[in-house]
Formats: C-alpha cells, structure tokens, sequence
C-alpha cells in the first residue's frame, strides 16, 4: 500500500504525529504491530487482509502513549473500537489520527469524530458468517449441552488473560478479578474460576464490544470466547436497537433505557 | 501424607496484640504446639509469611529480637486483604506462620563497632528485631544510635520503646517527625531522616549503618552515608519486594540474579549498587 | 427428590418488595420458608456479581424482585436494571443455565399476597428442577 | 541403554497396556486446529501429524491450579489437613518432544533449589516420560541452540522415534523406562536397522548456548534492545503458560475463614499486577521492564543460579503469542547487539 507509507512519511515529516502504529511483517508471514516514529521507516508499514489485530488496544497502553500523538491503521472494527472510546472519554476530539482502510482497501485519513461516525456509518458492522453459524449452533442446542459444550471449553482456560489484554475495551487500570476485598471472581484457573470469569468479562464489555473477534484470536488455546460477546452485543443489537462503536455521543446500552424495553422475561 | 509440605504453616496463637500507630498493629505469637515452638529458632533480619486461613498469606520480618525466646512478634500496616484481615482478630485467634526465610544481619562480625541504625516510618519493625538483639548484647558493641523518623508523631510505631531506649544511657535515640507533622509539645527533630542525619553526622569511624525505610528514603540516605565517609560494605539495608514462597520457587522478588527471599532481604550497599534498578 | 428443600436466595430492593414481603409476614399469609432475602437499596444496586456468587454459594434458584416500573423509589433503578437482567439472563441461558433458576419480578409494598405467590411459585419450580448440581459441582473442580 | 523397536501397532498395546496398569496417560489430542496435552481416554485419541502442541505436559509436573492444603477453623483453633500426595494419580506422559523433556530438568532445578518443593516432586517421581523425537520443525524450533536437539535423550524414561516404516526406534533410557517397557516386555522387539539420525529434523543451531552468558548481562541496560520487542506486548500470560519451563506461581486462599483451601496457581511475570507493592510502588512498571525480566531470568538469571537454561528453545512463547513477539529474534538480536 503505497498511499498508505507515504501518508504514514508525510504525518510524520509533518510532526502531524509522533508515532504511526500500524502493520508490518513479522515471523513467519504473520503481521505484527510496529510503531513508526521516523518517516524514513515508513516503508516498513504493510496492508493485507492478514493484518488482523485490533491495533486501539495500543492507544490506551502507557507505553505507548509516552511515544505522543499517534496516528494508527485501522480497519472498520479498530475505527469502531476508536468511537467507542471516544464514548467511553478515554479518547479526545483530535488525539489521535486514524488511517482508515475500507474493505476493499481504499484509504482515507481521518481526523475529526464527526468524520470517524461518518466513515462508519458507510462501512456497517459486519459479523463474519462462521461466527454466526457458531453462535446459531450453540443456541440451537438444549441447555444441557450448551453447558457441557462451554463447561468442555471453559474448562481448558488457563487465564493467561490474553482475551482481556487483546481487547481495546478493557482498559481498567485495576480489573475486578484484581479486587480481592471481597475476592469477587477466583483468579484461579479452575472451573468455578473460569466460567465466572468469562460470565464477567462478557457482562462488563456487553454493549461496549464491537465483536472484532480479537480475544478468541488472542487467546492461545483456542476458545471461542468471542461468542459470549457477540451473543450479549447480538442481544442489545435485537431488544434496543443499539450496536456498539457507530457513534461516540450514544450512551451505553447499560446504562440507559426505555420505559418500553421488553420485560416477558419478569413476572 | 507427606511429612514436609514446604507450604505448611505452624499455627500461631496470638497472645498480645498492640496498637502502634493509626492502622498498624504489633502481634505477639506463640505457637500452638509447644514442640514446634522449642524446636524454632532464626536470626535477626529473616522473614516469615503470615497468613489468615481464608484471606491469604503476607510478608513480614521477624520484628522480636531471638534473644527473647518463646514468641515471635510482627508489626504491619492495614494495606490490603490479608493486613485487613489480620487486624480484625483477636487475642486467642489463631493464624498460620511459616517460616524463618531469608538472610541475616552479620551481627557476630559487628562486635566491638558502632551501630548507627537509620530507619523511616513503617521499617522500623525490621530494625527493631536486630536493635533488640543489639541491646540485649549490649557489651558487644561501642556507640549505638538510632535515628527514627516517621511522617507525623502519630506515625511512630514502637512508642513505648522509643521511651524506653530514649531513658538508655548508653543509647543515643533521635526521632523526628516530617515538617507539618509535629505535635505542639513534640520534643524531637523536625525534617527528613537524611537532613536529619546530615545535622547530626554521626561519625562513620569503625562504624556499620544499618537503613531501612521507604524506597525514597533510602535512595537520598545513601548520599549522606558515602559523605560522611561510610564505605559500601558498611552500610546495610533490607529490600522488601513483594513475595508469595518465600523459598525462592515463586520468582516475584527476583531481582537481577538474587531472590530477595533466599539471598536477602538483608543487603549491603555494595550489593544494592550492582542490581539492576527494580526493587 | 420429595426430600430436596430447595435454597433461594432472594435480592430485593427496600422500598417496594421488602416492604411487600414484610406486608406478607404481617398479613400472616404463608408461604415457603426455603428464601433468604437480601435487602438492596434498589434494583439498580444489584450487580450480576452477586447473583453469581449466590449461586457458587450453593443457592439452587434466584428471585430479583423490585418496584414496578415508573415506581422506583430513585426514579429510573429498575428501568436500568431491566435492561442488565435481560442480558445477563439471555448469556446465562446462552452458556446453558436453565433460566427458571434465576426469577424477576416486580413486587410492590402493597403486594403481600403477590410475594408469597412468587416465592411458592419459584419454590416449586425449583424442586421440580431438583438442585443446581452442575453449578455446586464447579466447586473444587479443576483442582489438582 | 537398550534399544528396542516398538511397532507402530504395538504403540497403542503398550500404551493400553501402561492405562490397564492404573497410569494415567497424558498425550497429544486434537482440539479444533490444534494439538494439546490431555488425559486421553484410549491411544485411539492421540493426534498424529503436527510439529508442537500448544502447551507443553508442564501441568503434569506442576498443575495450573494445585490445592497446597485445605483448613477447617472454629471457636477451639485451626486445623490443617495436609496436601495428601499418596493421591496423586501414576502418571503417563507420552509424546513429550525432547525439548519440553529437557525442560523437566530445569522444573527440577528451580522446585528443588535448597528447598525442596515435595509437591512437585511428588508428582514428578510418578510420571513417566515416553519422549516421541521430531522429524518435522519450524522457523519457531531453536532447540539447537541452546544445546539441546530433536532426538535428545535428556529427560525422556523412553524416546521414541518414528522410523521410514511407521515403527519406533525405542531407546530405553532410565530404570523407570525399564520398568514400563517391562509391563509388557513382549511388544518390545530387537533394535531396528535403519538410523536414528536420518529420522529427525534439522535444526539449523544459529547461535552457541555459551554467548548467552557472555552477552546477556551487558545487555541488561540497553533499553534499544528491549523496547522495541516489547512494545507491542499486550501484557497478558500466554507465554509464560505455553512455556515448559515457566514456573512462576501465585498462592491464593479460597472459601472461607472457617473452611478453605490454599492454591497454588500458575502466574507470570509479564502481568503487571506480579510485583506490585500495596502501597502501590511497581519495581518492574513498564512492560519493556517485564519482557526483559522474562528473558533475563531464562537466559542469564537462572544459569547464573540454578546451572539450567530457563528455555530449551520449543518456540511455543513465539507461536503463541496474540503480538507476534518472537523469543529467538530477540535472543539473536541480543547475542548480535553490538
């Protein structure tokens, strides 16, 4: 992607930012994430369809905060992730530069908040298809093996804690599994430890989550843990009609509500 | 079942219990079988961890001096779930204690010196332990001064002692209490501890200066110790990183090639200039 | 499972459901005995937290209980907690708990027969459910 | 030692033959895409067909969440029930690479350093090792490196090696190899003709363990040579978990005051959280700090103390790392650095 390098040279020639964060080869033809700070590396930066993390997990990261105003490659999920920060107040207006690449791999520099919502709302969230399936799968099954099917999975979890670091929306600087008075969830990895752990990981990004499916890349063994959140985030898409990431004033699903929300479930 | 579970605490009564300071308590401990008890022994400077069955085990030095057998005390400061929960028991409770771990205070090589013991707020508790020993053996040593100092009056733990090692004729006690933090009637010094030791420059002459206090303490003592001529193996210190085996496995307090836990927590200042920056 | 005494942990607000299960207790109108009732400043206080470790606790089913909507003694509580129910019980159900064990519902104070109703009511689903094993077994288990 | 030929048909006899015994039998299983270490219920289950498994058998040896004893208190005092290791099951652990095999040796060293962890070595004296030699690698692999290689003998009670035909070469190395070959001594036939060296993978060594000493010290304070690898780190534990040698470990109490358990459970150094003070102060802040704590204590730290490598160069930390930091780039840039 030659527009991308030079656009990544000319911010930084510029002193436009301090830091482009973005794609570039790694091992064994994985990408990884690189940090440009000297135009003349720009180069460096790459742009393909493997390049799959979600790179706003750096922007709230001291380390790399420390390096300045960035400027970073984003794909429609990380632009999301951005919004949904600016949201959360952990972004401000104008902190930070986003590289937008489309689907179909056009480029576009973005500034402004405004513009960001406006960039997402002609690049609609997108499930991938397998995630779905997966999770219809699941629902299809009784409640009898939807719990072996998780307790098989949840089981194997050896809270290396990768799904949470991966994820661009758990920035706490404390997690409540760190809170140890009262000790709310086990940090130990043992069945009651897991399967509360991944309980509280998916309540406290529900709503928040813009399934870019990144802790079950993240996570080393392979669980799919990124379908607890695609099923709550599918949740409050169908009962109030709202989806994570497409505008930085909407309040937090959670945290609002109607007084005509569905409530069969109470009696 | 196995004779020696390396993580087995012997169970501890607690016989005293002390009000130090605002949030910090004195536990004296005996063991609940006298056996174990007979059969213990450890050496000023070494460390135990203390646990509430149900919360959780902490870190502590030894603050009773082994000249006193039959018990073993402990100060802390109410900080986090364990010292939370250590402060709600009572006398008669029971808690879990393993341990002597770590190194010692040389005090056989100390004989016929000096003692200049130099200590910030909460460390003074690892101090007392070997200030005891000291005292307790007190023909085996010249000069023994302690400089103390502590945030506010408040904030000194060990009052009575401090008292008590104030009316020694052969003791020079000086305590001092961080400007702001004095009382009306407070008789001490005002000022940091390293101000304090510079007014009061002791001399470094066949002379070992024992420091412990917090990290920023230290870092601005050792100046003042090197100016007044203190060489690097003269100087002791203890690092207090956080630590969970205490038997070396466990690999929190390691830093550099040592193990806080197996090859300190007491250290000499030579030491402590070649480990990397991470206590 | 005749013998199976199922326990039920019961999270209610002060101002509605306590007051109505306190109407029920001085109406002396009887109900099961097999609830403890937890008492909350309100529905909105009620974090998912606490109905999790209700459960690792060793409690076989969950009764939620507040003020109607539009009542909330803070205006808007409940309607906020409505919403974490939904998503909260929807995950549970997702990740296979049966979600009979985990009960909502509005009670005023001036319901003294309705809380009875709903306890007798969860109660008996829950006997017939027979006792949260699966999730009791989590405990200790995974241990080496 | 005895060499032996272990036919591929026999192999499931043997193992069968080691579970009917009453061992437990801890191998390679497939799950989705990838390959991990599990109890199988029979040899049928055993995968086949992959270069390394996610995890190593660490948690045979030292399990991610261990109970070191359990307590009951009332009124009248507290009373401790100790860890009963009669317990703990006889253990086979097949198809361990002679890597991760080498690594129990560097397990033993730090669980036994002065004092002796009974827990580890009560499960470590019942596990059997049937070692399985790698005739295929990748660019993660550096076992050569660091002095081991794919059909070390180190650690393993029986290696195996898979011959052209689908038969093992069995070397029988220890007394307890001896022993579980001797639980069914007629699968085990005369030592095959063919050559063990042709059926292993090539390991290029790219480097001599002897520089890591040399050259990591001095290296400690050169932060080029640690940022830049870190910053991309997220600050979670797989590597530490995947790795064979990692053995760091926190200790948790559960339950109540009335009635617990004491845990030990796996922890890392690449979490902040590892050496946080109460009070707040962080002796290792930054995660460049972190990383370099990791690679510091594997290659100079432990070498120093305890006389063992704390990496024996399996590549898992690489492989399963969300951010691509790869252990042998930095290692090579370190032992290049000028």
């Amino acid at each position: 992607m030659k527009e991308l390098k030079e656009k990544a040279r000319d911010l930084l020639k510029n002193k436009d930012v301090q830091v482009v964060i973005g794609y570039g080869d790694g091992t064994g033809g994985k990408p990884r994430a690189i940090f440009i700070r000297d135009p003349k590396d720009a180069d460096r930066l790459i742009f393909d369809e493997k390049c799959e993390q979600n790179l706003a997990v750096y922007l709230l990261k001291h380390e790399v905060k420390k390096l300045g105003r960035p400027a970073i490659v984003a794909t429609v999920p990380v632009v999301r992730s951005i919004i949904q920060l600016a949201a959360e107040n952990q972004i401000a207006e104008g902190s930070v530069v986003i590289l937008a690449i489309t689907p179909d791999g056009k480029l576009t520099e973005i500034k402004t908040l405004k513009d960001t919502e406006t960039f997402v709302s002609s690049n609609p969230p997108y499930t991938r298809p397998e995630d779905l399936e997966k999770l219809e799968r699941i629902e299809k099954m009784t409640v009898e093996e939807r719990w072996n099917y998780w307790l098989d999975e949840l089981s194997r979890c050896f809270k290396c804690y990768a799904c949470r670091s991966s994820c661009p929306m758990c920035y706490c600087e404390r997690c409540t599994i760190e809170c140890n008075q009262p000790q709310w969830v086990s940090p130990a990895s043992h069945h009651l430890g897991n399967v509360e752990w991944h309980i509280m990981r998916a309540m406290h990004i529900a709503g928040r989550c813009v399934n870019c499916g990144e802790c079950a890349r993240a996570c080393p063994l392979d669980i799919p843990i990124n379908l607890l959140t695609l099923k709550v985030s599918e949740d409050i898409r169908k009962n109030f009609g709202l989806t994570a990431g497409m505008s930085a004033t909407l309040e937090y699903a959670l945290s609002t509500f109607k007084t005509d929300d569905k409530e069969e479930f109470i009696r | 079942m196995s004779a020696s579970n390396l993580y087995k605490p012997y169970l501890m009564k607690i016989e005293k219990i002390t009000d130090e300071a605002p949030g910090v308590k004195t536990f004296r401990l005996a063991f609940a079988d006298e056996n174990e008890g007979k059969q213990f022994a450890f050496k000023a400077g070494q460390f135990g961890e203390y646990s509430v069955f149900g919360e959780g085990e902490c870190t502590f030095c030894i603050a009773s001096s082994p000249t006193r057998a039959g018990y073993i005390e402990c100060t802390f400061r109410q900080a986090g779930r364990v010292t939370n929960a250590l402060a709600n028991l009572d006398v008669g409770d029971t808690i879990g204690f393993r341990g002597p771990y770590g190194n010692i205070f040389p005090i056989g090589e100390w004989k016929g010196k000096n003692l200049l013991f130099i200590a910030g707020g909460i460390a003074l508790p690892p101090m007392r332990c070997v200030i005891w020993n000291a005292l307790d053996t007190r023909k085996n040593f010249k000069n023994v001064t302690i400089l103390y100092g502590a945030r506010t009056v408040a904030d000194l733990v060990y009052k009575h002692e401090l008292e008590e090692w104030a009316k020694m004729p052969d003791v020079k006690l000086i305590t001092t209490v961080d400007p702001g933090g004095e009382t009306p009637d407070w008789k001490g010094e005002i000022g940091f501890v390293p101000a304090v030791l510079e007014k009061i420059a002791p001399s470094s002459k066949n002379t070992v200066a024992i420091v412990c206090g917090p990290p920023i303490m230290i870092k601005y003592t050792f100046p003042v110790l090197k100016k007044l001529g203190f060489g690097a193996n003269d100087i002791y210190t203890t690092l207090e990183n956080r630590m969970k085996c205490g038997v070396g496995k466990c690999g929190r307090c390691n830093v550099g090639k040592y193990f806080v836990c197996k090859d300190g927590p007491v250290f000499t200042f030579t030491q402590i200039k070649e480990l990397p920056p991470e206590y | 499972m005749s013998t199976f005494e199922p326990k039920i942990v019961a999270f209610v607000c002060n101002w509605c459901t306590y007051a109505g299960a306190d109407l029920t207790g001085t109406s002396r109108i009887k109900y099961a005995p097999n609830v403890r009732i937890i008492r909350f400043p309100c529905t909105g206080r009620i974090d998912f937290m606490l109905l999790l470790k209700a459960f690792a606790e060793g409690a076989d089913g969950i009764i939620v209980s507040g003020c109607h909507p539009n009542d909330c003694h803070y205006t808007s509580g409940n309607f906020h907690a409505r919403r974490r129910w939904m998503v909260f019980r929807s995950l549970l159900d997702f990740m296979g708990i049966d979600t009979r064990r985990l009960q909502f519902s509005w009670v005023s104070a001036a319901e003294g027969a309705r809380w009875a109703e709903l306890v007798n009511t969860t109660v008996n689903n829950i006997r017939e459910l027979g006792p949260f094993e699966e999730y009791r077994q989590l405990r200790g288990a995974g241990i080496e | 030692m005895e060499k032996k030929t272990l036919t591929k048909e026999n192999l499931p006899r043997f193992l069968k033959k080691l579970q009917e015994d009453g061992n437990r039998v801890i191998a390679p299983k497939r799950t989705g895409e990838k390959v991990d270490f599990s109890v199988i219920g029979s040899p049928d289950e055993i995968a086949d067909d992959y270069i390394q498994t996610v995890q190593s058998a660490k948690f045979a040896f030292f399990p991610k969440v261990e109970e070191i004893l359990s307590f009951t208190a009332n009124k009248s005092g507290v009373k401790i029930n100790d860890k009963d290791t009669e317990k703990i099951p006889s253990t086979v652990v097949f198809g361990l690479r002679p890597c991760d095999a080498a690594a129990v040796a560097s397990l033993d060293a730090v669980f036994n350093w002065d004092y002796k962890d009974n827990l580890f070595n009560s499960r470590r004296e019942k596990i059997g090792i049937i070692g399985l030699s790698c005739a295929k690698s990748d660019n993660n692999c550096f076992c050569t490196s660091l002095g081991f290689g794919p059909g070390d003998t180190r650690g393993s009670d029986i290696l195996l090696t898979e011959l052209t035909s689908g038969d093992y070469l069995a070397e029988i190395i220890t007394d307890k190899g001896k022993a579980m070959m001797n639980a069914a001594p007629e699968l085990f036939t005369a030592e095959p003709m063919e050559a063990k060296e042709k059926n292993l993978a090539d390991i290029k060594a790219q480097f001599k363990p002897e520089d890591l000493a040399k050259r990591f010290p001095a290296a400690f304070d050169r932060e080029d040579l640690w940022l830049e690898q870190s910053l991309r780190c997220i600050g979670c534990g797989a590597c530490a978990f995947v790795c064979p040698v990692c053995a760091c470990f926190d200790i948790q109490d559960e339950g109540t005051t009335q009635n617990g358990t004491r845990l030990r459970c796996w922890d890392a150094c690449g979490f902040s959280l590892f050496t946080l003070h109460t009070s707040g102060h962080n002796p290792r802040e930054a995660q460049n700090h972190r990383w370099r704590q990791r690679l510091m204590h594997k290659f100079a730290y432990m070498q120093e103390r305890l006389g063992v490598l704390g990496c024996v160069g399996c590549g898992r930390c690489s492989r399963a790392c969300p951010a691509d930091i790869n252990i042998l780039e930095n290692v090579k840039m370190i032992l290049e650095a000028k």
